[in-house]
């Protein structure tokens, strides 16, 4: 076993380790037992960051990786299909170490900072534990090697953030949202188990490698449309989790956990753990299905965008953004941009992070005050947090000189070059709507900045009643915020709190990623993320014939087996024209090589539209950030006004797209009324089914008291009502009189008789 | 017109007579009881009446020697083929001499007697006689016998009905008993005329060999066949011939009722059973079309009505003796379909059950009666918790009779099922028939423990129910042997199979 | 062995017979020795099966011996009978993977059943001889070889049930008590006909007598061409098939004849839940895996189908059923209607992922569903009412209780590292990778949002949040100032107490420990599991 | 005419015939338990000329033997049926059979 699979199961191992600790031991232990998690996830850190460097820095091979795995069922020898394993196992390879040491960082992070945020919380020892958790299935589906671990991960996650968004379990908005999530999740998940099952259901395995490899051998045995459904079923799992349109509708509901956790798991690691997965299954996608993923991807940035613009949670707002940002990644790899999609992943990731844990400072220094028409003025009472804020804002908003520019940049290169290649028309609309997107973003971070920390304090103007009503109801912070509730004295937060918030701003800026300020593709991650070759040749309409002529080799990338196949791969015709192409923009696309003409094609085109989007984007930020400007700073705009203006756009927006409303009026309240139906149906029907009419029975019942109520009730069956009817009636005929039994008996005879009479006759 | 037999010939008879007197020991000595009972019943008039108690048990318990001897007699006919000796035969003789003997000890728990009557007298020398009379009509092979053993049994049938003279539904239940009884014996015999008027012969291998010979008119033959039925099926209580029988089981006292619905119904199938297997059997569609009788049909009609009346009239009764009534007449339709398909040992197996579970629930009946003075199902409620173990016994009884194991009624279900299926898919039909009545059949029986355990007496009365010690070890027993033979029920089937033999068959059984 | 393990407890109960009905503690400790004693046999025929015998139908040379383990055979009743041939019944016990995995399962969960009758107070004596009497019965049916032998346990068991819930139930039980009787009385006596029939059918290849063997009736060439359900017989052997799967079906219970279940369940006291739920409802699908799929194997292949489809509609309805009951035992009593339905929906997949997977469900479902009533009993205990919403906040007040209701809720829902999702995630590759199934399986995967549908809401609506207006107990401040809960007349301990974590832990550790790794039970079932779906196959028919 | 003139099996049975009908006649609907009674007679007298009547044309004795045990019983079921009635009239006051129906269903 290689010694980074080891290290790396160590890693896996570790935050399972505080879990079980932290969870049955923390009331017994020192400062509950918070030094304990902080201590593990340092030391998963630490071990995460030296395989980073060994991998990446030290000793960077495009095609490195390196698996292991043990059977964990053995279903024996199974007939028509042979022995039969299911198999456990990790993977590690280049952006395996980078989400490693991405995860751990965030989640280290969020540990210390909790230290700060959470203290005197009387569930202060389990929410470390459930941080541990989660921290353990998130590095789960990063290091699983096989599309059933990462399943199971998958709903690990989900467990661990519905216990999260539930931590304030008493609030009854907070029981509420973690349902919705982990509801909302399940609906994904049983799209991707189907997938899943479609894929296991031909090769009767799960590992990505097997799967792969028979994709490419063309031993898919059902038609291409099974294997493009199979590409969407698997991206529904990212639907749900990433919350892409339409199961978008948890994520915001999630904000009502503790705000750490929303930095760690709704903004940072979980939700990009759907991109994450798609990116894993990104070789196997159909361009059928990638189109499918690049729409979604579209609508969910926009969608979320325009929501985003008028939420006056500073936590919603947020949120939102992080949907219409998690729309950019999905719709960066539905394009085929799949190294800025990811590249984008880890940027956002410290970024976002950075914004919630400010926005956590804020609501901290304000006593749990969320909604920004009552905050204001607060640049002066928290430089640290304003400074930090506000970088990570200007890199979602996607200025230039910040990690934000040069992922969201590349995207939406990306989208560009893939309307060109895709023949323009309605592609055009992926690009558009992720310029337009961008400028909202512009503008309702300016807002968010600017009704935060600029003017004077408002809270005087707030409605007093509410507000108690709002933090009394979790407890003890209520009593940790009366503590200085009298003096409204906001201050900035303790160090344990803002060295987080230092570290994730100075990891937003572009010199971390890329030496040169408007490319990201110059960049070290760009360069070391390739977008790797498809499998599907036999699905690819355009140039099937050829792919599947030398199947094989594309495994060069994915199967290290055969790793001295790739320079091999250099001969292909494919190679040739990408190398004419890579020649004129003349730039080095770090040896790695596109085996798949289309994604060729849409790479290069990328490049080629690179300046273009720089310049668009730059306009729709410049116009986006002018346009805050122009209402909230100079006024010369009065925001209610135009609002009501344009209430009914102000309303849907407002109300977000009214899903919430939507899907309780048709999925839930539908589901209910069905469930309320069956049981009646059940009740009232089947078990009256059996005996033809319930109905019948009851009445029956009714009419003779006399009888025993709990037969006829009781045998709900068929004897029930017949039986006792004709019992009814045949008991009349013992009359009593025995002269009646005696002209029975003489009518028996005689019945007899005539039968068989008629018998002998005919 | 008639010459008078020559010396020879009266030699003959004498010796022919001499000889079959051997034959018919166990009947003599059953005819001395009888009288013996009645001398010490005049001269130990007053006293306590347990001394003829004693004397008809030790007296039938005696016969079973002499019945025993009997196995090492070579099956044949006796007294010029007026009666036969063969295993068919002594199966029923201990049938009865049990019953009797346990129709007894019934009585003897029984205080409705202490109550109603104040000597025992002739009731043990009609018991007595009425076991001779079982016994005759399980032997006999003429119809003369048959028609004069019949009525042996149902004259002291009518009488032990009423003995309760005093009580209006004993006597009422006699009057019943005898109108019904009458009249269908006298269709019988009127149907026997007419046997005797198309074959010239009165015994029934005789008679089969005629019919056999020159058939018969075949409208005549089923016209009488049908009377004669009328008879027997009024001694079994299948329906429709079934009328009599809940209200001369409700009327009469308890021990004879469960007398009459174990002994006699079991004398009446026997007699069924060697009517049709010896005078007109039939092995297939040929013979009966030479005999000229289907008689399969009939008794298939005559064994489902009964089973589904009897059953689902049973659900309505609400006092526990007239519902046992209806369970015997729906358990007469269960033994029709062995006859049905003539196997014998499946038959016999299931009236040994049939015998054990019908008494036992009959005798636990009884024992509760004279706690509660009543058979209502109503005040059966929660007796359950005052005499444990009657309940538990009764449960045992009831649960046999719906044929569930390991009790012996499944045993008899069992090979009764067997028998109809080993015939192929023939008779599938039927035995769905049985199987649905017998699902029916549950809820009715467990009626009464649903009422002894399930449901809180209505007054709770703190007067102890506390049985004998004597009754309780008999009941134990019964319910004992109940399920003992439901898991060994080895000796049963071989004692059954090995009764099945009977004399004068000339078709094989199977 | 197999003779003691299934008889300890019909000892147990003479003795506790000879007990008087005063000494209740006694009678309980009795008892519970049996169970436990129950419990070390089974822990040692689980050591001592060899996982590579596969069982099923005969080993070598037609004798079950070298296929079956721990056999027992003993010719009970072998008469020469004059009406029909010889009649040979045997004592016939023994057990292969799918048998020793139940065999467990009995014995742990009528152990943690007398443990949970110890509140039982009414008549004691009674109670425990029925309970012994029950376990028996359902210890004997899960190693009966001979079918004979199998129908007389499987009867045996109805009548303490009755009584079991007819005595101690609820305050509608004598209803519960005649419906569930009927019912499975009902699927029962049809069995016995095809039993009877099948004896005419099937010759031992050994001996050459007709047989109740179920090891010779799996075996196809056994059959006797021209008989009532020889092979020729076609029309016949589809009605037998079907007659025994609706006998076994209503036991599981499939669509439509579940509706005895919620009404069992509700009434009957929660050990006897925990029994009907743990064991009884395996027994329908072990006789369709034992019974009714080997010895018709073609009719089976046939109505995969039909089998898939009831399945898909026990998960569904069972599920929306679930979602809409507001007494906590009724929608767990759902619950099990749902999750039998993939038991059912493994089953017809036909293949060995499938079957395995309803075996493994088969097994998880005990362990999960006995937690299930168990924790419902707590509350009802407490509380005196299980009507959901009269709860709230529970989790604020009963920290333990609440976590352990958690962890079974969610195995409930199938949650990866708990044993259930195994079992399910089995069942739906089995039935997807079988293209019979594959649309059924398809539909079939709602269930699992509708399952964490009710699970959730029912945990929401009960522990979480605050405490409702009318809610079944008082908050009342405490000496230490915080909040402390308080039920009406209720004097033991509000949170768990030792008796009812000594329940729930065991059933508790096991579910998660096969949830992380199943091979203990897996492995024993695989080389069964295979063999079957290896009789079962077509290619197998067609060489009959 | 030697049909009417000679009186053959025919006649015989016809009269026994119709006796069964009265029998059953009086049976069925006299109310009067001695009349039951007496229609019972009549059926087992119908019996008899059978028997007779057979066994005159058919030969043999076994009809005239069963003949005279049939009047054997006949005398000896009126003997406790009688007893019965009287029973029955002492409870009942009166023996029209109809009345005593307290058992029924």
């Amino acid at each position: 076993m290689h010694s980074l699979i080891q290290l790396s199961i160590v890693v896996l191992l570790l935050p399972l380790l505080s879990f079980v600790i932290l969870i049955f031991f923390n009331r017994r232990l020192p400062r509950r037992g918070d030094f304990i998690g902080l201590g593990i996830l340092g030391t998963a850190f630490g071990i995460s960051a030296y395989i980073f460097w060994s991998v990446i820095v030290q000793a960077y091979d495009p095609a490195f990786r390196i698996a292991w795995d043990f059977t964990w069922i053995d279903l024996g020898n199974v007939p028509g299909v042979g022995p039969l394993q299911i198999k456990m196992g990790v993977v590690i390879d280049n952006l395996t170490a980078i989400m490693l040491a991405m995860v751990t960082l965030i989640s280290l992070l969020v540990h210390l900072y909790s230290t700060g945020y959470m203290a005197g919380d009387k569930n202060y020892g389990r929410y470390f534990a459930f941080l541990g958790i989660f921290t353990f299935s998130m590095l789960g589906i990063v290091l699983s090697d096989n599309l059933f671990s990462i399943y199971i991960f998958w709903e690990l996650v989900g467990l661990s953030s519905y216990l999260l968004i539930g931590f304030f379990f008493e609030k009854d908005s907070a029981a509420d949202a973690q349902k919705k999530a982990f509801l909302a999740n399940r609906v994904g998940d049983i799209g991707m188990w189907l997938g899943i099952l479609i894929l296991y259901s031909q090769f009767h395995t799960f590992s990505f490698e097997q799967i792969y490899a028979n994709l490419a051998a063309g031993n898919f045995g059902l038609s291409n449309a099974w294997l493009t459904a199979a590409g969407i079923l698997l991206f529904m799992g990212c639907v749900g989790k990433s919350a892409q349109f339409p199961l978008h509708v948890w994520l915001p509901d999630a904000m009502e956990g503790p705000t750490p956790v929303s930095a760690l798991i709704h903004a940072a690691t979980m939700v990009a753990a759907g991109v994450y997965f798609v990116a894993r299954i990104f070789i196997m996608l159909t361009p059928d299905a990638l189109h499918v993923i690049a729409f979604i991807g579209a609508c969910t940035a926009f969608m979320a965008a325009t929501i985003a613009i008028t939420q006056n949670d500073i936590k919603r707002v947020l949120a939102y953004s992080t949907v219409s940002q998690l729309g950019y990644m999905v719709l960066g790899l539905g394009v085929g941009a799949y190294s800025a999609a990811l590249f984008h992943l880890v940027t956002h990731a410290f970024f976002k992070a950075c914004l919630f844990l400010g926005s956590g400072a804020i609501i901290h220094a304000m006593h749990h005050e969320q909604d920004m028409r009552w905050m204001g003025g607060l640049r002066k009472h928290m430089p640290w947090t304003f400074a930090t804020f506000t970088l990570a804002t200007l890199a979602l908003a996607g200025l230039p000189l910040t990690s934000g520019f040069l992922s969201k940049d590349a995207i939406l290169a990306g989208a560009i070059g893939f309307a060109k290649v895709e023949g323009g028309g309605i592609y055009y609309l992926i690009p558009v709507l992720g310029f337009f997107s961008a400028m909202l973003t512009a503008f309702y971070m300016g807002r968010q900045i600017w009704l935060v920390f600029f003017g004077d304090s408002r809270t005087h103007l707030k409605p007093a009643d509410t507000s108690h009503q709002a933090h009394h109801a979790h407890d003890t912070h209520a009593t940790h915020a009366d503590a200085h509730h009298s003096t409204h004295a906001v201050h900035e937060v303790s160090w344990n709190m803002r060295a987080p918030l230092v570290i994730l701003a100075a990891l937003s800026i572009y010199a971390v990623y890329s030496p040169d300020p408007l490319d990201g593709a110059k960049g070290w991650f760009m360069k070391m993320i390739p977008t790797p070759a498809t499998v599907v040749g036999a699905a690819n309409p355009q140039k099937g014939a050829l792919l599947t002529s030398n199947a094989p080799l594309h495994l060069a990338s994915v199967v290290p087996s055969s790793e001295t196949a790739a320079p091999a791969l250099a001969a292909t015709p494919v190679a040739a024209e990408h190398a004419v192409a890579t020649a004129e923009h003349g730039e080095a696309k770090g040896g790695h090589i596109y085996s798949d003409p289309r994604q060729a094609e849409i790479v290069h085109a990328g490049h080629a539209a690179h300046f273009t989007a720089i310049y668009i984007s730059s306009i729709m930020v410049a116009l986006g950030i002018i346009m805050a400007f122009v209402v909230y700073v100079f006024k010369i705009i009065d925001p209610e006004k135009t609002a009501r203006l344009i209430r009914p756009l102000y309303l849907f927006s407002l109300n977000k797209w009214y899903w919430d409303e939507i899907y309780d009026a048709t999925v839930i309240k539908g589901s209910m009324a069905l469930a309320k139906m069956l049981s009646w149906f059940d009740a009232k029907v089947v078990d009256g089914m059996v005996n033809g009419v319930a109905l019948l029975v009851k009445k029956f019942a009714f009419l003779n008291d006399s009888f025993d109520k709990h037969v006829v009730d009781g045998m709900v069956n068929f004897t029930a009502f017949t039986v006792n009817t004709t019992g009814a009636v045949l008991r009349k005929l013992q009359t009593g009189k025995v002269q009646t039994y005696v002209v029975m008996l003489l009518l028996a005879v005689f019945g007899y008789f005539i039968f068989y009479f008629t018998r002998l006759i005919y | 017109m008639f010459e008078l037999p020559s010396g020879a010939e009266i030699q003959g008879i004498i010796a022919t007579l001499k000889a079959s007197v051997g034959f018919f020991i166990p009947e003599i000595y059953l005819s001395v009881l009888f009288m013996l009972l009645i001398v010490i019943d005049l001269v130990a008039k007053g006293r306590k009446n347990n001394l003829l108690a004693i004397t008809t048990l030790v007296g039938l318990a005696g016969s079973t020697l002499f019945i025993f001897q009997q196995h090492s007699l070579p099956p044949g006919e006796l007294f010029f083929g007026m009666y036969v000796l063969d295993e068919f035969a002594l199966f029923f003789k201990y049938f009865f001499v049990l019953s009797g003997i346990i129709a007894v000890i019934v009585t003897m728990v029984d205080e409705q007697f202490d109550r109603e009557v104040k000597s025992m007298g002739e009731y043990y020398a009609l018991i007595v006689a009425m076991v001779i009379g079982m016994i005759m009509m399980a032997s006999s092979a003429d119809l003369l016998m048959i028609f004069l053993s019949m009525e042996l049994v149902s004259f002291t049938g009518y009488i032990l009905a009423g003995y309760f003279k005093r009580n209006a539904r004993s006597s009422e239940a006699a009057l019943k008993y005898l109108v019904y009884g009458a009249v269908s014996s006298g269709l019988m015999v009127y149907g026997f005329s007419l046997i005797y008027g198309i074959t010239a012969q009165t015994n029934l291998i005789k008679i089969s060999h005629e019919l056999a010979a020159h058939g018969s008119d075949s409208l005549v033959m089923i016209f009488a066949s049908l009377l004669v039925l009328a008879g027997f099926g009024y001694k079994i209580g299948a329906v429709p011939f079934h009328f009599w029988s809940p209200d001369v089981y409700e009327g009469s006292p308890t021990p004879i009722t469960a007398y009459l619905s174990v002994a006699s119904k079991a004398a009446g199938f026997a007699l069924l059973i060697r009517f049709f297997y010896i005078a007109i059997p039939h092995g297939g569609l040929a013979v009966e079309n030479k005999l000229g009788l289907d008689w399969v049909t009939l008794l298939i009609i005559l064994s489902v009505s009964s089973m589904i009346y009897g059953n689902v009239v049973a659900l309505w009764q609400k006092n526990v003796k007239r519902l046992l009534a209806y369970s015997s007449i729906a358990h007469a339709g269960y033994l029709l379909l062995g006859i049905i398909v003539m196997n014998n040992q499946a038959t016999l197996l299931y009236l040994l059950s049939y015998f054990l579970m019908n008494f036992g629930a009959f005798y636990v009946v009884i024992l509760i009666a004279n706690k509660t003075g009543s058979e209502n199902l109503e005040d059966y409620r929660g007796l359950g918790i005052k005499m444990p173990l009657a309940g538990a016994a009764l449960t045992v009884f009831l649960i046999s009779l719906v044929g569930l194991p390991p009790t012996v009624g499944f045993i008899g279900k069992l090979y009764i099922f067997s028998a109809l299926l080993s015939k192929g898919s023939l008779y599938i039909g039927i035995a769905l028939v049985g199987i649905m009545t017998s699902v029916i059949s549950l809820y009715y029986y467990m009626l009464i423990p649903l009422n002894m355990f399930l449901r809180e007496s209505k007054r709770p009365d703190d007067k102890s129910m506390t049985l004998a010690v004597a009754p309780q070890i008999f009941m134990t027993a019964l319910m004992i042997l109940t399920l003992v033979f439901g898991i060994f029920f080895a000796p049963l089937s071989d004692f059954a199979n090995y009764s099945s033999a009977m004399f004068g068959m000339t078709l094989p059984l199977h | 062995m197999l003779s003691l393990i299934v008889f300890l407890p019909i000892i147990a109960g003479l003795v506790i017979l000879a007990v008087p009905s005063s000494q209740k503690q006694i009678i309980r400790i009795v008892s519970l020795l049996a169970a436990l004693a129950q419990g070390v046999l089974a822990v040692l025929i689980w050591k001592g099966y060899n996982p590579a015998l596969p069982g099923i139908t005969a080993g070598p040379g037609g004798s079950p011996l070298g296929s079956f383990q721990f056999v027992e055979k003993v010719p009970w009743i072998s008469l020469h009978l004059g009406g029909f041939g010889s009649l040979n019944i045997e004592y016939f016990l023994g057990v292969d993977g799918i048998s020793v995995t139940m065999v467990i399962l009995t014995a742990l969960v009528s152990a943690i059943g007398v443990l949970s009758s110890w509140t039982i107070q009414k008549q004691v004596k009674g109670y425990f001889i029925l309970y012994n009497l029950l376990a028996s019965a359902m210890m004997g049916c899960f190693v009966a070889l001979d079918f004979f032998l199998f129908y007389v346990f499987w009867e045996i068991m109805l009548l303490p049930m009755y009584f079991l819930i007819g005595i101690w139930g609820g305050p509608n039980r004598e209803y519960a008590a005649i419906k569930f009787f009927l019912y499975t009385l009902f699927g029962s006596v049809f069995m016995l006909l095809v039993m009877i029939a099948l004896y005419f059918s099937v010759l031992d290849p050994v001996t050459g007598n007709h047989t109740f063997s179920l090891v010779a009736m799996a075996t196809q060439s056994n059959y006797i061409k021209d008989a009532i359900l020889g092979p020729d017989n076609v029309m016949w052997r589809y009605v037998a098939f079907i007659v025994l799967f609706i006998g076994f079906a209503i036991k599981v219970p499939m669509f439509p004849f579940h509706t005895w279940l919620p009404d069992a369940h509700v009434e009957a006291p929660t050990p006897i839940s925990v029994i009907l739920a743990g064991v009884l409802l395996k027994l329908g699908t072990y006789g369709m895996i034992r019974i009714n799929f080997p010895l018709f194997p073609e009719v089976f292949h046939a109505s995969m189908y039909v089998i898939g489809i009831f399945g898909a509609i026990n998960i569904i309805y069972g599920a929306l059923c679930a979602l809409a009951q507001q007494d906590l035992k009724k929608m767990v009593a759902y619950s099990s209607i749902s999750h039998m339905g993939y038991v059912l929906l493994g089953l017809s997949a036909g293949n060995s992922e499938g079957m395995v997977g309803a075996l493994y469900q088969m097994f998880n479902h005990g362990t999960i569903t006995a937690m299930l009533f168990l924790l419902v009993g707590v509350i009802y205990d407490r509380a005196h009412t299980r009507q959901i919403d009269k709860f709230g906040g529970l989790a604020s007040y009963m920290p333990v209780y609440a976590a352990v209701v958690t962890v079974a809720w969610f195995a409930s829902l199938g949650l990866p590292g708990l044993s259930g999702f195994i079992s399910e995630a089995l069942v739906f590759v089995g039935a997807f990778s079988s293209p019979t199934t594959r649309y059924i399986a398809m539909v079939s995967v709602l269930g699992i949002v509708f399952g964490a549908a009710y699970l959730l809401w029912s945990l929401q609506r009960m522990f979480l949040g605050t405490r409702k207006a009318d809610a079944a107990y008082d908050l009342q401040i405490g000496t230490d100032g915080h909040e402390h809960i308080h039920f009406h007349d209720w004097k033991g301990k509000i949170d768990l107490d030792g008796r009812e974590l000594a329940m729930l832990v065991p059933l508790l550790l096991i579910t998660l420990f096969l949830g992380i790794y199943p091979m203990p039970v897996l492995g024993m079932l695989t080389s069964s599991i295979n063999k079957l779906v290896q009789v079962l196959s077509p290619v197998v028919m067609s060489q009959m | 005419m030697e049909q009417l003139t000679t009186i053959g099996l025919n006649h015989y049975l016809t009269i026994s015939a119709f006796l069964l009908g009265f029998g059953l006649f009086a049976v069925m609907t006299r109310k009067n338990a001695i009349v039951i009674l007496m229609g019972v007679e009549l059926i087992l007298n119908a019996a008899n000329i059978n028997f007779l009547a057979f066994s005159k044309y058919n030969g043999g004795m076994e009809g005239v033997m069963f003949a005279l045990f049939i009047i054997v019983i006949a005398a000896a079921e009126a003997a406790i049926a009688l007893a019965i009635v009287i029973n029955i009239f002492k409870i009942f006051k009166s023996v029209d059979v109809s009345t005593v129906d307290t058992m029924k269903e």
